[in-house]
C-alpha cells in the first residue's frame, strides 16, 4: 500500500539522501509504535477537522437551517466511518495490484506479523494495521464534509445521507485505490501527497455535480441573475471552524508522511507542518488584500476560505516546497478562491459556504503546483490524474444524484425552504428562544 | 391619555430615557426595531455579491403618559435623541382610550 | 496499581498472545517516555472534554442560565484538579490493599527508580508519576461534568461545587479504588476498561440522585405529569460539544491501556481508537433512526446523546471486540438512548441535558456487554461491581445532597428559576444585549 | 540556542540528580524523534490556542465588533508566521552570541548533521531544525494575539496588522533573543521558562502602550472617570476561548522542556503538566472567591481571567515547584486579575477582555516567583529582565503605535465606533440576521 | 374594533395567550420588549463596574378586536398575567379604524 | 394621518417595503414579531415531549402616512404581501395625531 507515497520517504526537504545504515539505529519495534502513534495522533486531528466543518457550515448557512447541518455533519462522520469499515478500506487498498479497484469485503486488522515470538518489524516502516485504518478513514470523512456545505439550505436529510453512503463507501474507494491504493494512476507516477486531488477535489467535485443538479437556493439569484447575498448566521462559529480545520491539517499533511520511525521522518514531517501552515498563512493574506482591492473592503468570509485554500493547495505536496514556496502555493490559492467565488456565480451555482472554491478549485491549483517542487511529477502525469480522477466522480455522483432525485427527490420544497430546513425536516430549531430571557 | 411611539437611534437610548425621567415619565417600553427611510443603507459586499442594507437599527420606545405631559415628553426626546444627523428619528403620538395596570387593576391615569 | 488493567495487556484485539522476548526490543527508558507520553497526551485529550460538556450543556441550557453553566464547568474542573491533588489520587491508588479504601494523604509524585546511576524501568511497564497522576485527574473531573449537565437552571452555584468537592475528593476515589486501585472489586475480577460504571455511572448515579432530591425545573411537567419541552438554547454549541467529547474520548479508551512502549500495546490502542469511533457512530446511527421511526422527525439532540451513548457503551470494553461488534454495541447504547429519555420523563425526573441515559444507563449496558467480547469477565461479576458501586455512591451522593440542602438549601427559589440563575446568581447574561447593534 | 533553558535539563521537580550513564539507554535517533514529536504535538496545542484568543474576544466584545476581531485573530496568526520565518527567528536565534540581537536574514533549516552515512545525534539532545521553528512560531503569534484582546472595539483593522507586523518581525524577536537566543539576559541568569515575560508580558506591554496610546472605548468611563460597563456578547464563548487556552498551555508549558528524548524530561513534562493545570485551577478559585467577596456575586469573566492568569504565573517556572506551591502561585495570578482590572479602570486604561491584568501583570508575577522554587535564579536578575523587557517594548511599541497614529491613522472615527466596527471597516456583521426565522 | 397593548412578564406569555383563546380571541402578535417601569432593574457588576439594568425583560402583546370583546380580553390577560408583583405589566387600549386581511382582503370585524 | 400596522410573513419584507416605496412611502419601521392566529403552528417533539409552537415568525412594519395615501398603501401591502396563504397577515389602521421628525423638530405632513 501507499507504494506511491512510499517514494516520497526518501526526499526530505528537497534534499534526497541515502538510506543510511544509521538508520537502523531506531529499533525495530520502536519504529513501529512511533509510526503507530503517528497514525493515531494525527487522526485524530484529522477527526477533528469534522468538528471544524460542522462550525465552519454551521456559521455559513442562516440561522433556520444550522440545526439542519449540525445534524448532517455529526451522520456524515458516522456513517463514513461504518462503511468505511465495511466496504471502504479494502476496495481502496486490498488487491489494487496496479489495476482499478481493490476488493469487496470487511477490512479486519492483521498485526499477526508484529506479535508472537518473533515478530517483524520490517524496516521500521510498519506499524499497526489498525490506526492505518484510522487514519484513512478519516480522510474519507473529510471528502464527505465538503459536500455537505456546498447543498447546504435545500438538500433533504436523508438523500444527502444516502449520497454520503455512495461517496465513502464506493466513489472515494475506488479513486483512492488507484494512487494511494497502488493502481494504475500510482504507476504512472501520479502525486498527490495527502489528497489534493483525491480528497479534496473529489469532495468539490462530487459538491459541484450536486450543486448543478440541485440547483441554487431560492432567491438567490435575481431573475436578472445577479447573485442576492445571504450572510451566514455566525461568523465567530465560521471563524472557529477555520481555526479546526487548521489545526487538523497538520495531520492530514503530517499523518501523510506516512511514518515517525526515522529522523529523516521526523525531519520531513517537521518541514510539513511549517509548509502546510505558511500556505494557509499565504492564502489568508492574499485573499485579504484581493478581497480589500476587488471589493474595497476585507470580506471576513473570503479571508477564512483563503485559508482553507492556502492548506487544500499544499496539501498535494506539502513535503518538497521551501517556505518561501509554500507561502506563494498557497497565496495563489487564496487567490483563486477570491476570483472563482465571483466565477460560480456568474453561472448560478450556488455554494453556501464556498467550498468549490476551497477545496476543488485549490485542490486542482495544488495538484499542479506539485511540479514546482517534486522534480519526480510530471506535469501531464498531474493533469492525467486531475482529469480522472474528476471524470470518474463526476460520472459516479451524477448517476448518484440522478437516482436519488428520481426515486426519493433530493430537493427540499421553496416552502420548506423558506421556512428553514430546522423546521421543515427536524421539527428543531438550532436557537429556538422566543425571548431570551 | 396619549401613546408617544419614538424611534430613536439606538446609541441614544439611555440619554432619552433619563431625559424622559427628567421629564416626570415614571414608565415605558423599548423594544428593537430596524427603519427604513431618508437615513440610506450602505451597500454591502459579501462574498463578492453586493446587497443593500435597507433598514438600519432603531430602538422603539413606547411612553403612555397624561395628555398634560405629552409637550415635555416629546421635547425630552426630541433634545436628548437629536445628533442632528439624519436618521435620528421620529416621534408619533397616538390617542389611547384606556390604561390598565395588570398587578393593581387601577386604571386611566393612575395606571401609568 | 491498575492490577486489573493490566491483565488486559495479553489480550490484543482478541487474539490472545504469549508475552514474547521481542518486547525486549523496546529499551527500558524508551518504553517509560512512550508510555509517559501516552498518559500526556491522551490526558489532554480527556482535559480537552470539559469544555466539551461546557459546550453541549451550555446549547442545552435555556440562554439564561448559559453564564452559570459555564462558570459551573470552568469552576468544577479545577476543583477536581486541586482536591485530587490533596486527596482523591491517595484515597484511591495508594495501599488499597485488595480492600475497600486507600490513605488520606496527599499525593506526591516519586520518580526515584528511575533517576540516578542505576535507574529501573521494570518490563518497559513504568512511566513518569506525575503523567498518571495527570490521565487519572482528568477522570474525575470528567464525572463530575456529568453532573452539572444533569442538574443545570436550578441548582445553586456553591452547593453543587460543595457536592463537587465531595464528589471527587471522596465518593470517587473509594469507588475507583476498589477497582482501579486493585482493591476487592479488582479481586473478584470485575471488568471495567476505562470505566463505563467506575467514571460515567457514577456520575450518572450522583447525577440521578441530585436530580430526585433536587426535583424538576419549575414547568417542567404539567399537573397531569406531562412532559413540557424546553429546547436548548444553541444546537451548534451543543454539536461542537458532542464533537469534543467524541475527540477526547479516544484519550479517554485509548489512554487507558496504560502503556504504548511494546508493540502490543501499539496495536491495542489502534483497535482502541477503531471501536471508540465506530461505536460512537453506531450509537448516531441507531439514534437517528430510533427516533425518525418513533417521532417521525431526527431529533438532533438524541442523536448527539446517541454519539456519547455509543461511546459510554464501548468504554467498558474498547479492546476486544472486533469493529462490528463495536458498531453493534454503540447502537445499543444509541437505542438506549432515546429510549431511556422517555422513561425518564415518565418518572418526572429532569435531565437537562440528558446525561443520565448517556452515562448511566449506557454506562450500565456497556459494563455488562464486556462478557459479549471478553472471555474472562463474567456476568455475575459484572452486576456485582454495577450495584455495588451504585450502591455506594446514591448512598453517599444522597447523604451530601442533604446535608448540602439542610445547611445551605440547594435549589434557587421559583422567581430565580424563572429570571434565570444567570441573573439571579451571577448578575452577567450570557447573551447580555439589548440589540445587537 | 535556548541555552538558558538548557541549564533547567538537570533540575527535576525539584530535586537535582546527575547525568547518569543510563541516559544512554535511549538511542540517539529515538531520542531525536522525541524530542521532534514534542515539538510538533506540543507546538499544535499552542497554534490552537490561537482559536482560543479568537473565541475569547469575540465572547468579550460586543456583537458589532465580533466579525472584525474574528479577521484580526486570522490575520495575525497568518502575519506572524510569515515574518518569524522571512526575518524573525533569525533575528531571535541566529547568531546572538551573548549579545542583543540576532541577524536579519531568513530562517531556513539545515538537518544535514542528522542525515547522510554518519548521522550525529548529539546527546539526545537534538531535534529536527524545522521542528523548533515551529514551535517557535506559534509563541510569537500567542504575543501578538494578546494585543488584539485590548485594543478591541476601536482600533482599525490595517493599522493593527502593521503593528502585528512590527512586533512579531522585529520587537518580540529583538527582546527574545536576550534570553532564549542566548543573549546578554541568559548570561545573567534570567529565568523565563515558558514566557512569562518574554511572550506574555511583551504582549501585555505592546497592549497597554496601544491602549494608552488610542485611549478608551467611546463612552467606557464616565465624565466623572466612573467606568461604564460594557458586557461583551458572549459568554459560552468567551468560555470556550478559556478552555481552549487551558489546553494549549500544555503544550506550551510542557513543550518548553524543549526535550523528551530521556526519562528525567518525561518526568520533567509531567511535573510541567501538573503545576500548569493546578496554577490555572488555583486562578479559577480564587478569583471565583475574590470576586464574591468584594462584589458579592461571582463574575464569569473574571472566573475565566483567573483561569489565563494562574495559567500566566506559572509559565515563568512550571517545572520546580510542587503541586502545592503552584496552585498558590496560580491562586496569587487569580487574585491579582481582579484587583489589577479595577486599577486599570481607574486609570482609565480600557482593556477589553482584561488582556493586561493576565498577561502583564500576572506575567510579572510569575516572572518574581521563579524564585520561590527555582534556586539558581535571583530576584535582581530576574527584576533585570522584566524591567530591560518591558522598557524595549514600550519604546519600540511607542514608536510604532504613533507612527502609526501619524501616518495613517490608528483609531476609528467615534462613529464608525458607535456602529461597530463589523459595519464601518468589514460591511459584514457577526450575527447579520434581521429575523432569525 | 380596538387595539390591545399589553406588556406582561415573558414567562406568562402561554398562560396569557390561553385565556385570551379562552375569551374568544382568535389571533394575538407577540414581540419581545424591554420595560422600565416601578419595578427598578437589579444593579449589576461586570468586571468591577458597576451597570444598572434599567430595562427589564417584557413581551409586548398586540390585540386587534370587537369593541364588545375587549373588555373580556382586558380581564382575560389581567387575570392571567397577575403575579401580585410590581412589574406585571400594563393593558393600553387604543381605537383602530380599519383591519384588513391580507390573504382575502376582507375589511372590518371580518378581518381579525 | 394615520399609522398602519402590518404584520407580514418575514420572508415577504423585501417585495413589501419595495411595493410601498412604489406606492410613495418614504419611511417605516419593521420588528420582529411572533404571530397566533388560523394558521397553526407545528407540534414538534423534542426530546419526546411533544409541544406546540403556537407562535410563527411574522415581521411587524409601522408606516406612518397622510390619510390620502393609506388606500395606495394598504394595496400596495396586500398585494406584495399575499401569498394566498394562510398567515399571510393583517392589516391595521389607527389615527395618528402628531408627527415629529426628531433631526428638525417639523411637525405633521412634513416630519414624514
Ligand atoms: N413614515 C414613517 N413611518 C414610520 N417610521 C418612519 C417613517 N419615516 C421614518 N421612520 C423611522 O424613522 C427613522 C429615521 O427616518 P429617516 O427618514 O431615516 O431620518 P430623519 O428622521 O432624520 O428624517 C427611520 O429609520 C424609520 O425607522
Ligand atoms: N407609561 C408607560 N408607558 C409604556 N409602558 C409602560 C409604562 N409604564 C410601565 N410600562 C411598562 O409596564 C412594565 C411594568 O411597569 P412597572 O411600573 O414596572 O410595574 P407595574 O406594572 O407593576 O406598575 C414596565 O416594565 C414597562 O414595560
Ligand atoms: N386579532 C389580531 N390581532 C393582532 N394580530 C393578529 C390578529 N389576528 C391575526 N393577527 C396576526 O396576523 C397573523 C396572521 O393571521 P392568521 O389568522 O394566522 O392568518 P390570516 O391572516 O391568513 O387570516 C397572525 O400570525 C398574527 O400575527
Amino acid at each position: 500500500m501507499f507504494m506511491n507515497k512510499l517514494k516520497n520517504f526518501g526526499l526530505i526537504a528537497g534534499l534526497t539522501v541515502m538510506a543510511s545504515p544509521a538508520m537502523a539505529e531506531v529499533p525495530g519495534e520502536t519504529a513501529f509504535i512511533f509510526n503507530t502513534l503517528l497514525f493515531l495522533i494525527m487522526g485524530a486531528f484529522v477527526m477533528w477537522m469534522a468538528a471544524g466543518f460542522a462550525m465552519l457550515e454551521s456559521g455559513m448557512v442562516r440561522s433556520k437551517n444550522v440545526a439542519t447541518i449540525c445534524v448532517k455533519n455529526v451522520a456524515l462522520f458516522a456513517i463514513a466511518g461504518i462503511l468505511y469499515y465495511v466496504v471502504g478500506y479494502n476496495l481502496m487498498y486490498s488487491g489494487v495490484d496496479a489495476g482499478f479497484i481493490g476488493e469487496f469485503s470487511m477490512w479486519s486488522p492483521d498485526d499477526s506479523a508484529y506479535l508472537g515470538e518473533t515478530p517483524d518489524f520490517g524496516e521500521g516502516d510498519t506499524y499497526a494495521a489498525g490506526s492505518d485504518w484510522f487514519f484513512q478513514m478519516v480522510f474519507v470523512a473529510t471528502a464527505a464534509s465538503i459536500v455537505s456545505g456546498t447543498l447546504a439550505e435545500r438538500i433533504k436529510l436523508w438523500p444527502f445521507l444516502g449520497f454520503v453512503a455512495l461517496l465513502t463507501a464506493i466513489i472515494y474507494p475506488i479513486q483512492g485505490s488507484w494512487t494511494w491504493g497502488g493502481g494504475w494512476l500510482s504507476e504512472m507516477g501520479f502525486a498527490d501527497f495527502a489528497g489534493s486531488t483525491i480528497v479534496h477535489s473529489v469532495g468539490g467535485w462530487a459538491a459541484l455535480t450536486g450543486a448543478l443538479i440541485l440547483g441554487a437556493r431560492s432567491g438567490r439569484y435575481t431573475a436578472a441573475g445577479t447573485p442576492v447575498a445571504m450572510p451566514g448566521s455566525s461568523m465567530p462559529l465560521a471563524t472557529l471552524g477555520t481555526f479546526i480545520l487548521w489545526l487538523g491539517w497538520f495531520g492530514f499533511n503530517g499523518g501523510s508522511q506516512l511514518a515517525l520511525g526515522s529522523a529523516e521522518n521526523a525531519i520531513a514531517i517537521s518541514q510539513i507542518f511549517i509548509n502546510t501552515n505558511l500556505a494557509a498563512a499565504g492564502g489568508v493574506v492574499a485573499a485579504m488584500i484581493a478581497s480589500q482591492m476587488v471589493y474595497k473592503k476585507v470580506d471576513l468570509t473570503l479571508a477564512l476560505n483563503g485559508a482553507i485554500g492556502g492548506l487544500v493547495s499544499i496539501t498535494a505536496e506539502p513535503l518538497a516546497p521551501t517556505g518561501g514556496l509554500a507561502i506563494l502555493i498557497g497565496a495563489v490559492g487564496g487567490l483563486l478562491i477570491v476570483f472563482s467565488v465571483t466565477v460560480l456565480d456568474r453561472f448560478k451555482i450556488d455554494d453556501v459556504v464556498g467550498a468549490i472554491p476551497a477545496h476543488l478549485v485549490c485542490g486542482i491549483w495544488g495538484t499542479l503546483a506539485v511540479v514546482l517542487s517534486n522534480g519526480e511529477a510530471s506535469l501531464v502525469t498531474q493533469l492525467i490524474g486531475i482529469a480522472s480522477v474528476g471524470a470518474f466522480v463526476v460520472v459516479t455522483s451524477s448517476i448518484g444524484w440522478l437516482v436519488l432525485k428520481a426515486v426519493v427527490g433530493i430537493r427540499a420544497s421553496e416552502e420548506e425552504e423558506l421556512l428553514g430546513l430546522d423546521k421543515s425536516e427536524l421539527g428543531i430549531e438550532a436557537y429556538p428562544e422566543f425571548s431570551r430571557s | 391619555m396619549k401613546l408617544i411611539i419614538a424611534i430613536v437611534k439606538p446609541f441614544k437610548l439611555d440619554a432619552v430615557r433619563e431625559a424622559l425621567t427628567a421629564a416626570g415619565v415614571d414608565g415605558m417600553t423599548a423594544s428593537e426595531a430596524k427603519g427604513f427611510g431618508r437615513q440610506k443603507g450602505q451597500t454591502e459586499i459579501y462574498r463578492g455579491a453586493e446587497y443593500e442594507v435597507n433598514f438600519l437599527p432603531k430602538v422603539r420606545l413606547e411612553i403612555v403618559l397624561d395628555d398634560d405631559k405629552v409637550e415635555a415628553a416629546c421635547e425630552a426626546i426630541r433634545s436628548a435623541a437629536n445628533s442632528e444627523k439624519i436618521g435620528d428619528g421620529k416621534i408619533f403620538v397616538l390617542s389611547v382610550e384606556e390604561a390598565i395596570r395588570i398587578r393593581t387593576g387601577e386604571t386611566g391615569a393612575a395606571a401609568i
